[in-house]
C-alpha cells in the first residue's frame, strides 16, 4: 500500500514535525498521479519555495480560504481534459480547515466532488507563530490566548470538526493520529476508494508550538489516543465506527504535563480536561464498532 | 523511486529564465537542509531487525530502506531524534553533531 | 555606526540576542535597531539577526552587509566566507569547544560558552553569555547597561541566570565586572 | 443558435462564452450578472454546451474553482459584480500573478455602502491594481465578440493573464438588442482549444502558486508587467483576426472619434460612450470641434495611444462612473498620469457622475463640453447629475 | 508602562492601541502583522487592558465583527496584512461608506501570487479607493503616536471614516527601536473616550448599512468624498493637539525635507523616506539642490500641499513599492495626476522598487536622483534594484 | 409572549412571503431590545430602502458572508457600552447561511458569543431571482439547476444544516416551518433563554420561488412537515430532541406537485424522494422525544 | 404599540439633508404598498370569533388585533390571501380589487 | 425614434412585453432596445419597462421620460400624471373593464383585454395582447413582425394562446390581421 517513492522531501518544517509526517504518508499511500492543493500553512510554506520545490507530485498552493473550491476545480478540470486514474487530494491545517476554509470545505462536501480532503491537525496557526485556531484544545497556551499568570490559556473547546464533517452525510470521514501511522495510511486507502468526498481529520503534533522535543511527536500522538483525548473513528454509509475502544485509558496528567503549551495547568484544570473527554466518550458510545 | 532530488542552483541572470507566471518543476531541490542537526542519528546494522518502523514515521522521509535494513539520507536528515525512539532494538542513537 | 550580525538556530535565541544588545545600546544613550532576518523562523533552521548601533538617528533599516562583529552562536554555522563580510578591523565570536587555530584567522575570536551555560542555566542557551566576549572587545558596549537590559526586556526566571552567566563568562574573558549589585 | 437575435448583454455574454467552449464554469450568483450565469446552466443541463457547472458557495470561492480548472490546463469562465468582484478580491491577484487565463465577465454595479445594486464602474476599477486585463465594452454585439477575443488574448503565448469584461450593470446586461451570433464553425477557426504547457501534468509534475523570495520576487513580477502591457498590441493582432474569421472588428485598447483635429476631447468607458459620440456629432454641426475617446482597455493602459489621440486638443474631459474618495475619479487620474508623461500639458476635467446609477443625460454630456470649452470650472473635479445644492461649502 | 522603551514596531501599535483604549478588538494571525494582536491579545488577559478580544475566524469576519461593534458605538480596533487585506477587500468599502471610524493596522507585505511575506506597498495601494484614510509611517515611534492620532482623527464629527495605517512589514514590524511611550492620563487628555450619536441605539432605534437607489445614492457618496477630503485639513489639527497634550508631532498630510530650493525631489512612503532624506543631505553637501517628500496620507490626498512642494523642482520622481500591471507604481499615477491638475509641468520618474522585500539601498536612491537629473531615462519607469537583465526586450 | 408590536412593516416582499412571517414574529417575540443584522437576501433587500425603512427596531445589514461576526461585534460592542437587557438576533437565507454564510456561522458558534441565529429557508437565492442554494432541494428547478426535459432540476439533497449546526455542540438548535408558526415563536422565545449562540433552521415558503399561490404559503408550509419532508426538533444539552413524529404522512406527491418547481418531475422521481425522507427518518429515529 | 409608520416623504435638495453615513432612523414608512393588490380582503365581524390566527399568519402584519375582533391595514395589505385560507370560520374573504 | 413605456406588476409579464416588440421592430428591420426598470422585481410590485424603436442606432440607454406610447396593463396602476410623461400626439393604452370616458381624455385608449384572455388563456395575463391595440394605431408596429417574435421568443406553449389573443385583439379593435400562416 506503501510506496517507497518519497513525494515530499527536502522540505524546511521544523525537526520532528508531525505534520509533515502525515504529509509524506498520504503521498506515499496516493501516489504519482495525485493532484495536491493546500492552502497556506506550514506544509506548503515550507516547500514552496523557488527554486526548492519539495512535492515529487503536481501540486498547487490555494488561496487561504479556498482548499476546498480548488478540489473542486482540479476535478473538473481533470475531467475536461479527459484524464483518466488519478487523486485529486486536499491537505490543509486546523486553521486552514475548521476557521477560514470551513465555507469551501462544506461547498466541497455538498457538491460531493471526488476527491480527498485531509485536514492536519496540529491544534494552531503554526506558520504565523501558535495562535489560537477552532481546533485549539482547552487549556492550551497560544499567543492569542496566553496563559497570564491566574488565566487557563484557551477556554475554549476544540471544534467537532469531524462530526460537523460527518453531518454533511459525507461519503467517508475518519479522524486519526500520526502516532498510528498505519492506521493513517489505511484510512487514506479507504477515502481514495470512496467515490465522493472523503475527510481524514489526522492529529499532528509540532514540537515548535506544543513546547516538546523534536524527538516526543510519536509518542504524543499515540499518548493523546491513549488517553481517550482523541479518539480513532470513521463515518461512511451514514453511520460512525470507532475504531479503537480503550478499556482503560493512559494518564490524562502525563499527556499534560509533558508539553510547554500546558505547563501552567493546575491538577483542577486537567480534571476539567477529563470531565470533557468523558463527555466525549459518553457521546460516542453510540457509535458503531468499526470493522 | 521518484523523489525530489538536489540540482545546482543556477544563477538567474536573464528574466528569460524565469518562469512566466508562478510555477515550476516539480521535486527540485538546490539546498540541503544543512544545519539544522544538533544531533545525529547513528544506524548500527548488526542491532537492525528491519521492521522499518524508522522508515515509516521519519517526518523527512530521509531513512530508506535498504534491503532488510535502511540507510539515512544525512543531507536531508534535520536530527529530530524520532528514529532513535521509535526503534525498538536501539539500532539508532543520537550523537552530538560532529 | 557598530553594526552587528548574529548566526544561530531557530530556537537559540539569536533575535533576542540582539535585541538585548540593541536595549543595552539604547540605555547607555545610543540609538539602536534590531532586526531578524526577516521570514518565518524553524526550529532548527539556519537564522541571522541584526543589531545596528549609533550616535545618531538611524536611517538605514536594510539587512546589514559589512558587519563590525559577527556573532555566531554555534561553530556549525561558521563558515568562512562569514570573513568577507566583516568591516575592517572587525571581529568574528563563536561559541565552539574548539581552539581558535581551527578557524586559522586571528579575527576569530573563541569560546566555548556552552558548557558554562549547561553548568549555569542547564540548557545549552548561549545567546545572552556570548554578549560577555562583546563587552570586552568594544568599549562602546558595556555590561551594566546588558544587564540592565536583561532586567527589563527578559522575563524574571531567566533573566538571573543568564545575568550569572554573562557575569562568568566576562570574567573569563578577562573582562572586569561586578554584577553584585543586579545579580 | 445563429444570426441575429434580440437579446440582453448577459445573453449575448453567455452566448459567447458557449462559441469560445468554456469547459469548466463556476459561479455565484449576484445582480445583474445572474442571467450570464443561468443562460450557461441552462445550455450546460440542455447539452448544448459540454463544460462542467461548478455550483460553488461564494465568489472566492467561485475564483479558486475557476483556477484549480486553469491550472489543469482547462478554459475557465467565472461572471461577478460589485460585491462579488470585492468578495474575490485576494483571489483576483492570486490569479493574475499566476498567470491563469480566467475570462470573467464583470457586470459593472456600485459597490456598497449604502448598498445599491445599480450600475457603476467603482467595482471594477477599484481593482485596477490586481494584474488583470480589464476590458470595457459598449453593446450587447461587443460583449458577445470580446467574450470571445478575451480567450485569445489571455491565451496568447506571450500573455497569459486573466481577463475581465466589463458590461455596465442593467444599461447592458439587461437591455435587449439585436445581436449578431456567429456560427460555431466561425469561432473555431478563429479560436482553438487551449493548449498549454503550463498546466499540473501527470507525466511532468509541477509546483504552483509558488513561493518567490525577495531575491527574485520583484522579477516575477517584472515578467507580469512585461506580459500585460504586450496586451496593448495583442488585442490588436487578436482583432485583426476576428475580423478575418468572423467578420467583425472592435479595434484596439481606444476607440477615437473625430480626435484628429478636435479641441475638446471627452473620454469615457462602456455604454456611455455611445451618447458622447452622438453628442460629437451635434457640437461638430454647431462647428465646435469636439471628439470622444472611448476606452476599452484598462490594463494595460494605453498610455502612448491616449496622449495620441489627444495630442492636439485644448483640453480635456473624463466622464468618471467612479470616484477615489478624497482624490478624484480613477480614470481621470489614470489619464492624467499619461498625459504628463506624455508631456501634453493640457488641462483636465474630471466629471464623475453615473454614481448608484445615476442617469447620465445627453444634457449632462453637452454640460460637460461647455465646462471644458468655457475653462469656467471651480477645480477640476465635478459631479455630475446631481440635483441636490452642495450647502456645506 | 511608559518611558522610552526598546520595542517593534507591532509592539508599538499595540501600545498606541492599549492607550487609545480600543474597546473592541477583532483580528485574524498573518504576518507580519501577528505581534501586534499577540501583545493585544496579552494585555487583555492580563487585564491590562480593558477591551474585548473577539477570536474570529479570517479577515473578513474579523471586519465585520469590528464593523458590528462600531455600530454599537465602541472604540473597534483590527490589524491585518496582504492577502488579509485583500480576503476583506468588500468590507473596507462597506465599512468606510457606512462612516464606521475603525482603526486598522496594516502590515505592508507583497500579495500573492508568488506568495510572499516580505514589504512592498501593493496591498494597501491597491485598496486606495476603498474609500479609507490611508496613512503610511516612518518609525515605531510614528507609529505608537499614529495609532492614537487615528482614533481621534477617525471620529472626528467631521471625517468620521475608518483609518488604516500603514507599517511597512518588517522593516517597522519586526524591528526593534526606542520608542517613547506616553501616559495613560496625557493621552486621556488628547484623546477622549468616543461618543457618537450615529450608532445603534435601544432608545431611538436606527437602520443602518442601508440601501439608497439612484435617486440619492451619488449624494451619499459625495458627502463620503468631502468628508474625507476634510482630513487633510483635520490632520494637522489632531497633530496640533497632540503636540499640545503629548508633546510630540508628526506634521500633516506629506513631510517635505529641503523642498524649498530643490530641483530635484525624490517623493516616498514609509520606511525608506529616512534614507532618503540622508541621501538629500549627501546631494546638498555636494552642491546638488536635492530634496524629498514623504507622503504621509495617501487618502484623502493632499494634491494641493504636493504641486506646493514641488512647483520650483526641475524634475521629481517616485520611490513606488508597487507596480499597477500594466501602467506604472500607483503613487506616480497619484502624483502625475496631481501635477497636472496643479499646473505644474515637470518630467516625473517612477522607481518602481522594493516589491516582494527586495531591499532599496543608498546605492538605489543615489542612482534615482542622478536619473533625475540626466534626464537619461527611457520612458517613465524603471524598476530599481534588479540585477537580472531584462532580455526580452 | 407575543407582542402587538409590529416591528417588521411596510416592506416590499412578494405578497404571501413565508420570510417575511418569519421575520416579523421572530420580532414580535423577541421585542424592541433587538439588535437585528441580516446579509443580502430578501428580507433585507426589502426593508432598508431610503428613505423607507420596515424595521422598527435597531438592525444592520451585513456584507453578504458576515452575519455570524457582526452578531459577535455587536454583542461584543454591547457590553462594551454597558447595554442589558437586550438580544443580539441575526436572521439570514438559506444561501447566506448555509452557503456563503457558514463560517462566520461556524466561528460565531465556537465562540460560543450569546446571540440567535434565524435561517429562513426559502431555498434558493430568492433576492437574485431563484438560484439554487445549499439548502434547495432534490428536484427543484432552479435557474442555475433547469429543469430541461429529461432532467430533474436540482439532482442534489439539501445540506444538513440542522445537524452541522449542532454538531458544533451549540447551546440550543432548532428547526421549525412558518406553518406551525405557535412552535416557531415558542422556539425563538427558548433561544433567547438560552446563555450562549443558538440557531433556529425554519422553512419559509416564497410563492414566487416555489411556484404556488401566494395564499398557498402557510398550507404548503404545513405540508412539508405533515408529509415528513421536514422534521421539526431541537438539539439542546448535547442531545437531539424530536418534536414531532407523526403516525402517518400525508400524500408527498400532494405537496410536489402543486408546486411549479416541481412540475417536471415524474412519479420515480417523487419515489426517489419518498426514499430520501424515509432514509433520513430513519437516521433520526434515534433522536429523544421532545419535552 | 411599536410600529413603522407613515411619514411625508421630504424632498432632499439640499446636502446637509441626507444623513452622513448610510445609516437612517429606523421605521420611517414614505411609500404605502399600493397598487400591489389584485384581490382583497374583506372582513366579516359576524363570523369572526377572534381566534386571531389571521392576525399570526399574515406575512404583512397588517391584521391587527381589535378587541376580540382583528382590523385590516389596507395601505399596506398585499391582497395575498393568506388570511382568508387561515380564517377558519369564513370571516374573511377575497374581492377583485376595486 | 419610438418610445413605449410599459407598466405593470412583477408577474404580468410587462418586461417581456417591452422585448416581443423589441424583437418585432428588429424583425421589421428596426435597431431597438428594450429593457425593464432596473432593480429587483417583486411579485405584486409596481415595475416599468421599456421598448425604444428607432431607424438608426440607438445610443441613448437612458431611461425613457417622454412616450410615443404608454402601455398600463393593469387599471389600477394608471394614475393621471402619465399624461405629462406622452410626447406630443402620444397615446397612452389601458386594459381595463371601464369605460374611456372614465379617464377623461382623449389621448387614452381603453380595451378590455382581460376578459379575452381569460377565455383564451384561461388566466389574466394581457401583456401580449394589448400590442394588439398599438398595431392598429402605429403603422410602424406591424402585426406579422410581433407574431414572429412571439414564435421565436416564447415557449411554444405559450406563444401559440397569446398568438390567438393577438390577433383577437386585434381583430376586436378593427385591425386587420392575418395569422393563418403563423399560428
Ligand atoms: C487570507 C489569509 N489570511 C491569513 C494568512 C496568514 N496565514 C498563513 S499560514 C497561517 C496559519 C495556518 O494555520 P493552519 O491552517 O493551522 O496550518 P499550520 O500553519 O498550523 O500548519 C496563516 C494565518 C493568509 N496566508 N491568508
Ligand atoms: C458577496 C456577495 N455575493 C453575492 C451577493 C448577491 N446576493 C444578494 S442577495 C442574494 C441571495 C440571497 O439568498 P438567500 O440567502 O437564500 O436569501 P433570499 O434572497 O432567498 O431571501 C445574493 C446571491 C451579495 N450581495 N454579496
Ligand atoms: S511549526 Fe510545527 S507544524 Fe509547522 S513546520 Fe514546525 S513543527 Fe511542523
Ligand atoms: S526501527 Fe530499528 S530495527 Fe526497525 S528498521 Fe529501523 S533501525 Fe532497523
Ligand atoms: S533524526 Fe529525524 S530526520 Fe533524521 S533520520 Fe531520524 S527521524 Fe529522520
Ligand atoms: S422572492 Fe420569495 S422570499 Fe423573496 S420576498 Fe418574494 S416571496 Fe419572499
Ligand atoms: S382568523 Fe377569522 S375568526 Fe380568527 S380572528 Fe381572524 S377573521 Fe376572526
Ligand atoms: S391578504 Fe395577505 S397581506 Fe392582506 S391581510 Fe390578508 S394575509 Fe395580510
Ligand atoms: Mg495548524
Ligand atoms: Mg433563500
Amino acid at each position: 500500500m506503501i510506496r517507497d517513492d518519497e513525494f515530499f522531501y527536502g522540505h524546511k518544517a521544523c525537526g520532528g514535525c508531525g505534520g509533515s509526517l502525515a504529509v509524506r504518508i498520504a503521498l506515499k499511500v496516493l501516489g504519482e498521479r495525485t493532484l495536491l492543493t493546500l492552502p497556506a500553512g506550514c506544509m506548503s510554506a515550507v516547500s514552496f519555495n523557488y527554486p526548492q520545490m519539495s512535492y515529487a507530485n503536481n501540486a498547487i498552493i490555494s488561496a487561504f480560504a479556498g482548499t476546498g473550491a480548488v478540489m473542486s476545480g482540479l476535478k473538473a478540470g481533470a475531467e475536461a481534459m479527459g484524464l483518466k486514474d488519478y487523486h485529486v487530494l486536499g491537505i490543509a491545517g486546523d486553521g486552514g480547515t475548521a476557521d477560514i476554509g470551513i465555507q469551501a470545505l462544506s461547498g466541497l462536501i455538498d457538491r460531493n466532488d471526488e476527491g480527498i480532503y485531509i485536514c492536519y491537525d496540529n491544534e494552531a496557526y503554526m506558520n504565523t507563530g501558535i495562535q489560537k485556531s477552532g481546533l485549539t484544545p482547552f487549556g492550551a497556551t497560544t499567543t492569542t490566548t496566553p496563559a497570564v499568570p491566574g488565566s487557563r490559556g484557551n477556554i475554549k473547546q476544540k471544534k467537532n470538526l469531524f462530526e460537523i464533517v460527518a453531518a454533511h452525510g459525507i461519503a467517508y470521514a475518519a479522524t486519526a493520529s500520526v502516532g498510528y501511522i498505519e492506521d493513517f495510511a489505511a484510512k487514506v486507502a479507504r477515502a481514495s476508494e470512496v467515490k465522493g468526498t472523503s475527510f481524514i481529520h489526522v492529529l499532528a503534533p509540532c514540537p515548535t508550538g506544543w513546547g516538546i522535543d523534536t524527538s516526543e511527536t510519536i509518542e504524543v500522538a499515540r499518548e493523546v489516543v491513549d488517553t481517550g483525548l482523541w479518539y480513532l473513528a470513521e463515518y461512511y454509509d451514514g453511520e460512525y465506527h470507532l475504531n479503537r475502544r480503550p478499556k482503560e485509558f493512559k494518564d490524562v496528567g502525563h499527556y499534560i504535563r509533558r508539553q510547554g503549551r500546558f505547563k501552567h495547568l493546575k491538577d483542577e484544570d486537567i480534571n476539567e480536561i477529563i470531565r470533557l473527554r468523558d463527555k466525549t466518550w459518553d457521546r460516542i458510545s453510540g457509535f458503531n464498532t468499526a470493522r | 523511486m521518484i523523489k525530489a532530488s538536489l540540482e545546482k542552483r543556477k544563477k538567474i541572470t536573464k528574466l528569460s529564465q524565469l518562469p512566466q507566471g508562478a510555477s515550476c518543476r516539480a521535486g527540485v531541490l538546490v539546498d540541503k537542509n544543512a544545519g539544522w542537526r544538533n544531533k545525529c542519528p547513528v544506524f548500527d546494522p548488526d542491532k537492525c531487525i528491519g521492521c522499518h518502523q524508522c522508515y515509516m514515521y521519519c517526518p523527512d522521509g530521509v531513512i530508506s530502506k535498504k534491503g532488510k535494513k535502511i540507510q539515512i539520507d544525512y543531507d536531508f536528515c534535520k536530527g529530530c531524534g524520532i528514529c532513535e525512539k521509535i526503534c525498538k532494538t536501539g539500532a539508532i542513537y543520537m550523537e552530538e553533531e560532529r | 555606526m557598530k553594526e552587528i550580525t548574529w548566526y544561530g538556530r531557530g530556537g537559540q535565541g539569536a533575535f533576542t540576542a540582539s535585541r538585548i544588545l540593541g536595549a543595552a545600546a539604547m540605555l547607555k544613550g545610543y540609538r539602536a535597531l534590531a532586526f531578524p532576518s526577516f521570514g518565518p523562523e524553524r526550529r532548527g533552521a539556519p537564522i541571522r539577526a541584526f543589531t545596528r548601533i549609533s550616535g545618531e538617528g538611524i536611517v538605514d533599516r536594510s539587512i546589514i552587509r559589512k558587519s563590525d562583529y559577527i556573532i555566531v552562536l554555534d561553530d556549525s554555522l561558521y563558515d568562512k566566507e562569514m570573513l568577507n563580510n566583516l568591516k575592517e578591523g572587525g571581529r568574528i565570536l563563536i561559541n565552539t569547544k574548539r581552539d581558535p587555530e581551527y578557524f586559522g584567522d586571528d579575527r576569530v575570536i573563541v569560546s566555548d560558552i556552552s558548557t558554562q551555560a549547561e553548568k549555569i542555566l542547564k540548557r545549552p542557551i548561549v545567546n545572552i553569555g556570548i554578549l560577555g566576549l562583546l563587552t570586552g572587545l568594544d568599549p562602546d558596549i558595556g555590561p551594566d547597561e546588558i544587564f540592565r537590559a536583561i532586567e527589563e526586556y527578559m522575563p524574571n526566571k531567566i533573566a538571573d541566570k543568564n545575568i550569572r552567566l554573562l557575569d562568568r563568562i566576562i570574567k573569563l574573558n578577562g573582562g572586569e565586572s561586578d554584577d553584585q549589585g543586579l545579580s | 443558435m445563429s444570426g441575429t437575435r434580440f437579446i440582453s448583454g448577459d445573453e449575448a455574454f453567455a452566448q459567447g462564452i458557449r462559441l469560445a467552449r468554456a469547459q469548466v464554469i463556476s459561479a455565484y450568483p449576484i445582480t445583474p450578472q445572474t442571467i450570464v450565469v443561468e443562460r450557461l446552466a441552462e445550455m450546460v443541463e440542455e447539452g448544448i454546451l459540454d463544460s462542467r457547472f461548478i455550483h460553488v458557495e461564494s465568489e472566492h470561492s467561485a475564483m479558486m474553482a475557476a483556477m484549480g480548472a486553469s491550472a489543469m490546463g482547462a478554459r475557465a469562465f467565472t461572471a461577478t459584480s460589485s460585491q462579488g468582484l470585492l468578495y474575490m478580491a485576494e483571489c483576483l491577484s492570486y490569479v493574475a500573478g499566476g498567470r491563469f487565463p480566467i475570462v470573467m465577465m464583470n457586470a459593472n454595479r456600485a459597490t456598497a455602502l449604502p448598498w445599491s445594486i445599480y450600475g457603476d464602474h467603482r467595482d471594477s476599477l477599484s481593482l485596477l491594481d490586481s494584474g488583470w486585463i480589464q476590458i470595457y465594452v459598449e453593446d450587447a454585439q461587443e460583449a458577445l465578440d470580446m467574450a470571445i477575443q478575451a480567450y485569445a488574448l489571455a491565451e496568447g503565448e506571450e500573455i497569459r493573464l486573466p481577463v475581465m469584461v466589463n458590461l455596465d450593470g442593467f444599461i447592458l446586461t439587461h437591455t435587449y438588442e439585436p445581436v449578431d451570433i456567429p456560427g460555431q464553425e466561425v469561432v473555431d477557426a478563429f479560436l482553438a482549444k487551449r493548449n498549454t504547457w503550463d498546466k499540473l501534468d501527470l507525466d511532468k509534475p509541477v509546483s504552483m502558486a509558488i513561493t518567490v523570495g525577495p531575491e527574485l520576487n520583484e522579477e516575477f513580477n517584472i515578467l507580469h508587467h512585461k506580459a500585460s502591457l504586450r496586451a496593448l498590441e495583442t488585442i490588436k493582432t487578436v482583432d485583426d483576426k476576428y475580423r478575418e474569421t468572423v467578420g467583425r472588428s472592435h479595434g484596439g485598447p481606444l476607440r477615437t472619434y473625430r480626435t484628429d483635429d478636435a479641441d475638446y476631447v471627452l473620454i469615457s468607458l462602456g455604454s456611455i460612450s455611445g451618447l458622447v459620440r452622438s453628442e460629437v456629432d451635434i457640437l461638430r454641426n454647431e462647428g465646435v470641434r469636439a471628439g470622444a475617446v472611448s476606452i476599452r482597455m484598462m490594463r494595460p493602459f494605453p498610455k502612448d495611444e491616449l496622449v495620441r489621440a489627444l495630442k492636439s486638443a485644448r483640453s480635456v474631459g473624463v466622464i468618471d462612473k467612479d470616484i477615489s474618495f478624497g482624490c478624484e475619479g480613477t480614470v481621470y487620474t489614470n489619464v492624467n498620469s499619461a498625459l504628463l508623461q506624455g508631456r501634453c500639458y493640457i488641462p483636465a476635467y474630471d466629471f464623475v457622475g453615473g454614481i448608484g446609477g445615476r442617469d447620465i443625460s445627453v444634457k449632462d454630456i453637452e454640460e460637460c463640453f461647455k465646462d471644458m470649452m468655457s475653462g469656467r470650472l471651480q477645480g477640476s473635479v465635478k459631479f455630475i447629475g446631481s440635483e441636490v445644492k452642495d450647502d456645506q461649502g
